[in-house]
């Protein structure tokens, strides 16, 4: 048989199909692989499994769509693979399961889960004379410590965070900041909050960090363009997913490997919400019509043996990090990547039902889990792109944002 | 085979009548040319017999069976354009074979026609070659080629030469001629060069707006043309025309002398007149003459070499005997 | 020519490809004309219920609606400025004699070939990155401020990329245009005393009337709906600095999955490229035509 | 009468048209350099990638490992193979027809084809998506083979019209009197004069088709999906990846680059859209 | 005003030496004809005086003052090319303005000239017209409108009738000729077509291969053409030529005699021979004889219609004193 396979360009999808010959020689079947860049992919998994195509039988889902889209019965439940025995599905951390869960059903196999924190790197902090934060600090101390880190005569800056526009780029992060800085996309009746002071205080605080202490064109930086700069010892600080840690501190992949630490992603008002929570996993979709090859696919590829595979072929820094509690624990890995403690810890602190300051009726840290967040939070990432490209200024960003959110949701009918 | 007939053959684009009800009978193995000037409807009615135009109204008939609804392919009749319109991919020889390829006739039958075909225009070397390849003589001919071989019953040529120089028209005109006495073949052949069509034709017609205005022999329409136009029109130098007096005295509306019949003499004649223009060809001089009265200017053709120059005064003298008279309505008297 | 028989004949040819464009036409208009009306949500299947105007209400006051007409505007005429002037200026160029003529045509049209991804890709990337393109080096190198090319003049280095590629093209156009040009005609004008400035502006440029409107034509037709050089460049940003006709449409129908008021888009954008085109054509069959 | 030119006037022409020739290739010519450094040396400056650093295939290995070049590379040639010769069995009645049998409307009949290009494919990608879903052709090579016949039909049509006003009437009609039916005429007249024309116009198509990639992206997924959509997966950056975008950039473009380099005086012969008289 | 002189002019496109060293003169008011075969230089030596082309050595002064390197516009000569190379988007008031319009003369005075020259030319009614909308004959027209409002010092023609019809091609020629001795300026004409050369030129310069092969009257080349190509090449139809016994009995390699002056009859006569072709045109005959030793055929030009008819015998009698005697190297005797 032969299934088809839609996944995002990230490291360790590519690392996945460089080992799925394992999988095809042991059943027979053979794969076919889409690989598409993240907003792409999206678009035509959301296309084809709202329509029905029947184009793939594996789809890469995030913590977004898979609980909105199971609800919607698109997507195959998966709830055989609790009685899997070998499968040890208790293994996986039970928030990351929730979270690719609808209606009791599990939709969705995780192949990492993350949460955001701070890449620095030591030698720059010492060489400029920066003391290392030992709790979670503030945005304010973050933005000094990225003012003095700042020497693009020598190719270096302060710090780099996503600028492409898109609820899953810069939203990502600025969403954290916002939530840091006591901001809520929507209050308890669903009317949008982007014209409330915290946002403009948190987008202000954004815009104002990288032009001051970011690199040049980082309105079209996303999380791999980052993550370039940084292996390549172009920024001294990064916040952003904890899934890049193995790769930055992967010395065959990195110039900075050796060089890198982490600290907690800093907080403002508030420490609620500053690290988000997204997870990578393998649905099938409900029009599949080989769910049998696909499920044993889904079950390799998120097994303990996968892994085992990927520490042993890849080195045990570059394994998926962040869904297993056997894996987290191993000592093979833990002596990898002896960070590998403070990734676990930094996941299960997150609360995505409980995201902000006040009080709010969505769940979802950097995200708002409703269809319609999509378009919103891609038309507030244009904005804020356009804000820290210069092209608007941050109040008329916002205006704007604002003007749409209510737009959005007065035609979805939650605003009445 | 090939007699044709057109009855009331009429043919109008869209509102314009280009060809009002015409009879015409061409007779089998005839060489009729059409002349007329430009715009008179030659190549339409030409079309129209070939089929490549629908009659409006009237009647073709190809050797006495009605042909008028009958598709170009199944006239049995054969056309060389004026371009020529060799089909350019292909060779000499296919494109002589193309119209018995067309008719399945058997491969060596073809190669037969072929061969007897090039060997009587000349072409057997360049059988070969591809049409871009040949001089615009041997163009002609492998049109011509093109059209023998399926031993049609009529020919229909549509200003075949108009488009060589000069001197190869003049071999071409007697190969064609050639041709025609060696097939007996009737031709019908359109042209607007005076030589051709009297060296040429059997019968010539003459059109003007879609009119047939004389049907005759070269020369009987040269001596005795029905009316002023085709007077006008047959002959060059053109024949002069003289109105008024001049023409009183003959009892006619106008008179016509045709050049090659006035004498010149320096001394005495019936005419007097100043030289505007001597053109001296060397073999002959065309002189136009001004101050006659009812003929402004007066040409006139002497052979040799004759020593007139602007300003000479001269005087003429018309051959009596090769006067034309035409009455007021233009048609010839008597 | 024209007998009955093939003109019947005619109608009967032809038919193949009208039947298959007005089909091609009309089911998806008509498709879309129909969604234009319904509320219909990729994201909420189920019911899809009729909505009259709605959706062309929600697109016309889409806050993008005016940016994207106006970015539509100028991304369109930048680039048909820019390759019709500068095809005009490399036609001249290369319809003098040189040496190794084939070898820098071949050079210029290359660009022709490459797909728009991989264009936008190239230049997006190694070009003009601030940090690692080339123009970030070489500024970097000689001690300025690279440029931030899509953050700072996004919609000039859009129109910039498209030129690229579609310069070429209008060099092609143009230069077989000027090579029919009759040298006697240059010749005489030259005898006419006409300098060479002159010559180009009454004789060549008038020539090359047909040749321009042809290029602009095209180009239009293909401008229009420049799609993927955005996407992989700027997916339309930063804020709605990119976004033409064709991206907003896809932003309602594709990352909104509002099919409704994508549909409503497409309609408006059928509209305005049904009259674009027929300016367009009237212009170009008046050309055509003499 | 081509007027005698110095020799010292053509030198600095060919100077000027070089340069300006140089900088439109620069860039093919930079990823064709790129794609065969390491990743490292990619993105050093242009000087050391000139001088600096060593040549690799690596590149073309590590694209070829991850994506099947060749599957993507076939399924391009047989949907702009297949798109440009359906459009032209398609296009070669109509524009015989509206070449040779003009009638009042020719014209705008021409120009309304014309204009179902001005369709933009956003607009109506949802319902194609659907008919196709429901044809079951998603993803297939026909699916595609047909949406890029349609998308380009009336660029065939019109290049082929102009082509076919330029053959003079005359030889159809000898040919009519010939003999030739009309499927002799355009089989064995026509067709064969009109080769240069119908090359230069399959050239420009199969460039078409094989460049576009709205829908080719959107159609397909695994099976049918051509070049395009193998490039879409290197549109974003997995840590270095310029030496490996340039790798896959260099496959996907340089079949076409060669046939249009070998092909350019066909293409350019016939791409005048009757701009040319 | 109009006096050329060509010192030594040699041209050479690349290797191929298309002109070898020239020495010409033309006088002022003078018109001068360029006849001879195709690709013999003509065109060639035409655009040279023009300044279209570079000389590779020699002068060319213009009224005494050495032109060689000013470029065409400043040569103060008009030139009227074989396509018109009128400019198509422009009117015919446009293109005749045209070249005032360069030299910034001042509105009014254009319209003066543009009016004078339409009236001259019979323009008046057309001004207005884009040249695609005229015809032939006006197109030429309005060339030659374009040349005369600059008052050149030379008018250039490089074939300008060729692409017109027979019947417009007499009108034409006799147009020019009516202008030259209107304008009285110098005038230099390329052609191929012997009627033109004979009736325009006051002087004719015959080339081949580049090299003047004979210089002088139309008459003058009639009577004493210097060579055998000269012979052959002036005159319609050709000269016969002769070789053999019969030019032994003249002692002369070969011995040329113009059709037209020859006698035919049925009876006697010096020589014997079968008609192969006769065509009548009504005002001549031309017989095509067969059967004469060292010429076949023999043209025979008679005036008249003569009832010859193919395969009769006929005698022919050469007018003694018009042979022309050639030496073994083609050139004449005496
Ligand atoms: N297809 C057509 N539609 C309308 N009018 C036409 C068409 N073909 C010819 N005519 C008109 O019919 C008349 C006769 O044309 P035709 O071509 O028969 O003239 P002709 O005698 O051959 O002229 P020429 O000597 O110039 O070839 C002309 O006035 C011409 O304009
Ligand atoms: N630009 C050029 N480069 C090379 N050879 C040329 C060029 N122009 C003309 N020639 C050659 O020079 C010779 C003379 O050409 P020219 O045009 O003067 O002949 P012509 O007497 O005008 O002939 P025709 O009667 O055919 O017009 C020809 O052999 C021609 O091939
Ligand atoms: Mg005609
Ligand atoms: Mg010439």
């Amino acid at each position: 048989e032969e299934i088809t396979i839609a996944t995002v360009n990230n490291a360790d999808m590519i690392t996945m199909q460089e080992l799925a010959p394992a999988w095809e020689e042991a059943t027979g079947n053979t794969i076919n692989w889409v690989v598409l860049e993240e907003n792409v992919l999206r678009q035509r998994t959301t296309t084809d499994i709202a329509t029905g195509g029947g184009s793939f039988d594996i789809m890469f889902i995030g913590a977004y769509e898979t609980p909105i889209w199971g609800a919607k019965d698109w997507l195959t439940p998966l709830n055989d693979f609790a009685d899997d025995a070998d499968y040890d599905l208790e293994d996986v951390f039970p928030l990351v399961r929730n979270g690719l869960s609808a209606n009791g059903n599990l939709y969705a196999l995780p192949l990492y889960s993350e949460t955001s924190f701070t890449f620095y790197r030591t030698d720059l902090f010492e060489a400029a004379g920066v003391e290392v934060p030992t709790a979670q600090p503030t945005y304010e101390e973050f933005a000094e410590m990225a003012a003095k880190l700042h020497d693009p005569d020598n190719g270096v800056y302060g710090t780099c965070q996503r600028g492409k526009a898109g609820w899953g780029e810069n939203m990502a992060f600025v969403g954290t900041v916002a939530n840091a800085f006591g901001a809520d996309w929507f209050d308890m009746d669903w009317n949008p909050q982007l014209d409330s002071p915290e946002w403009n205080a948190a987008v202000t605080y954004y815009v104002d960090l990288m032009n001051n202490s970011g690199p040049p064109g980082a309105s079209a930086n996303g999380h791999n363009e980052n993550r370039a700069l940084f292996k390549d010892g172009k920024c001294a600080t990064w916040v952003d997913a904890t899934s890049a840690a193995g790769d930055v501190r992967n010395p065959e992949t990195s110039s900075v490997a050796d060089k890198t630490d982490f600290f907690q992603a800093p907080k403002q008002v508030t420490d609620k919400g500053t690290g988000w929570f997204w997870s990578w996993a393998l649905a099938i979709p409900a029009s599949s019509k080989k769910v049998d090859e696909a499920k044993s696919f889904l079950k390799w590829a998120t097994s303990k043996e996968y892994f085992e595979m990927v520490g042993e072929s890849k080195g045990w820094v570059a394994v998926p990090s962040g869904t297993r509690k056997s894996v987290e624990e191993d000592a093979r890995r833990l002596e990898a990547a002896p960070f590998a403690n403070t990734i676990v810890e930094a996941i299960l602190s997150v609360n995505p039902a409980d995201p902000t300051r006040d009080p709010v009726p969505y769940t979802g840290v950097q995200f708002v889990a409703i269809p319609e967040f999509q378009g919103i939070g891609n038309y507030v990432g244009q904005q804020v792109a356009a804000a820290l490209a210069g092209q608007s200024t941050v109040e008329e960003a916002l205006a704007n944002s604002q003007k749409f959110a209510v737009r959005e949701m007065t035609k979805a009918g939650y605003i009445k | 085979m090939g007699r044709i007939q057109l009855k009331q053959v009429q043919k109008k684009f869209g509102d314009v009548e280009v060809i009002p009800p015409l009879d015409l009978e061409i007779e089998e193995g005839e060489f009729v040319v059409f002349v007329g000037p430009s715009g008179c409807g030659k190549s339409t009615l030409l079309r129209l017999i070939a089929g490549l135009e629908d009659t409006t109204s009237g009647n073709i008939e190809i050797d006495g069976a009605d042909a008028t609804d009958l598709p170009p392919a199944k006239r049995g009749l054969a056309m060389v354009f004026q371009s020529y319109a060799l089909y350019p991919h292909m060779s000499v020889r296919k494109n002589i074979a193309f119209p018995m390829k067309m008719a399945k006739m058997p491969e060596d039958e073809q190669n037969r026609r072929i061969e007897s075909a090039a060997k009587a225009l000349n072409l057997t070397d360049y059988l070969d070659r591809k049409p871009g390849q040949l001089s615009g003589g041997q163009r002609q001919r492998v049109a011509i080629g093109r059209a023998i071989v399926r031993e049609p019953a009529a020919f229909l040529f549509d200003e075949p030469l108009s488009n060589l120089d000069a001197a190869l028209r003049v071999g071409m005109r007697m190969e064609i001629g050639e041709l025609h006495k060696k097939l007996e073949t009737t031709m019908i052949y359109v042209t607007h060069d005076q030589v051709e069509a009297m060296t040429m034709a059997d019968k010539i017609v003459v059109l003007q707006a879609g009119v047939i205005e004389q049907v005759g022999s070269p020369l009987e329409l040269y001596r005795t043309p029905r009316n002023k136009f085709v007077a006008g029109f047959i002959g060059s130098p053109k024949m002069n025309l003289i109105e008024g007096n001049e023409a009183a005295k003959h009892s006619a509306h106008t008179i016509g002398i045709r050049p090659e019949h006035i004498e010149v003499s320096t001394t005495e004649g019936q005419w007097k007149g100043t030289v505007g223009v001597a053109e001296h060809l060397g073999s002959d001089t065309f002189i136009h003459i001004h101050g006659i009265e009812g003929c402004d200017p007066m040409t006139v053709r002497t052979a040799g070499d004759v020593p007139v120059k602007h300003g000479d005064t001269v005087f003429l003298t018309p051959n009596p005997s090769l006067i034309h008279k035409f009455g007021a309505d233009g048609l010839r008297l008597a | 020519m024209a007998t009955k028989a093939s003109r019947s004949s005619a109608r009967l040819m032809i038919a193949p490809a009208v039947i298959l464009l007005l089909g091609w036409m009309i089911i998806p208009l008509g498709m879309t004309l129909y969604f234009s009306f319904l509320r219909y949500n990729l994201l909420q299947p189920g019911l899809a219920p009729f909505v009259g105007w709605e959706n062309y209400y929600w697109f016309f006051t889409d806050p993008s609606f005016t940016a994207a007409m106006w970015n539509t505007l100028v991304l369109v005429g930048g680039v048909l400025t820019i390759t019709t002037i500068g095809g005009i200026c490399f036609a001249l160029l290369l319809d003098r004699p040189m040496f190794g003529q084939g070898i820098i045509r071949i050079m210029v049209i290359a660009p022709f070939f490459v797909m728009p991804t991989v264009s936008g890709l190239v230049w997006k990337n190694m070009f003009m990155n601030p940090v690692n393109g080339i123009f970030g080096q070489i500024a970097t190198g000689l001690g300025f401020q690279p440029i931030d090319f899509f953050g700072q003049i996004p919609m000039a280095s859009i129109i910039f990329i498209v030129s690229w590629m579609w310069l070429p093209f209008a060099t092609l156009i143009l230069l077989t245009a000027l090579q029919s040009l009759d040298q006697e005609q240059l010749e005489a004008a030259e005898m006419d005393g006409a300098s060479w400035a002159n010559r180009f502006w009454f004789i060549m440029l008038p020539h090359l009337a047909r040749a321009i409107t042809v290029v602009i034509l095209i180009q239009t037709i293909f401008l229009l709906s420049i799609f993927a050089e955005i996407l992989v460049t700027t997916n339309g940003g930063p804020g709605v600095a990119t976004t033409n006709l064709t991206y907003l449409i896809y932003v309602s129908s594709l990352l909104q999955f509002d099919v409704g008021i994508g549909s409503a888009g497409g309609v408006v954008a059928i509209i305005l490229a049904n009259i674009v085109a027929f300016f367009l054509m009237r212009m170009i069959g008046k050309n055509l035509d003499a | 009468m081509a007027r005698a030119v110095s020799n010292k006037k053509k030198i600095s022409n060919t100077a000027v048209a070089g340069i300006l020739g140089f900088f439109m290739f620069f860039p093919i010519l930079w990823i064709l350099i790129l794609s065969f450094k390491t990743e490292e040396d990619a993105i050093r400056a242009p000087l050391e990638v000139l001088f600096g650093s060593g040549w690799t295939f690596d590149s073309f290995a590590a694209v070829q490992a991850r994506s099947d070049y060749f599957k993507h590379f076939m399924n391009s040639v047989i949907i702009s193979l297949g798109s440009t010769l359906v459009g032209l069995i398609i296009a070669i009645p109509a524009a015989w027809a509206m070449a040779f049998v003009p009638a009042k409307r020719t014209k705008d009949v021409l120009m309304w084809m014309l204009s179902t290009k001005m369709l933009p494919p956003v607009g109506v990608l949802i319902p194609i998506y659907l008919i196709f879903r429901d044809l079951g052709i998603l993803d297939s090579r026909i699916g595609l083979t047909f949406v890029l016949m349609m998308i380009n039909l009336p660029i065939i049509i019109w290049m082929l019209y102009t082509y076919f006003k330029e053959i003079p009437g005359e030889i159809l009609e000898a040919a009519r009197m010939d003999g030739a039916s009309l499927r002799d005429e355009v089989l064995y007249v026509l067709t064969p004069m009109a080769i240069p024309g119908m090359a230069s116009t399959a050239l420009l198509n199969i460039i078409l088709a094989w460049n576009e990639a709205f829908w080719t992206l959107n159609l397909t997924s695994a099976k049918a999906a051509p070049l395009t959509a193998f490039i879409a997966s290197y549109s974003s950056p997995e840590g270095l990846f310029y030496a490996k975008l340039s790798a896959a950039s260099i496959m996907a473009i340089a079949p076409i680059l060669i046939m249009g380099w070998f092909s350019q005086k066909q293409l350019v012969r016939g791409l005048t859209f009757g701009a040319v008289k």
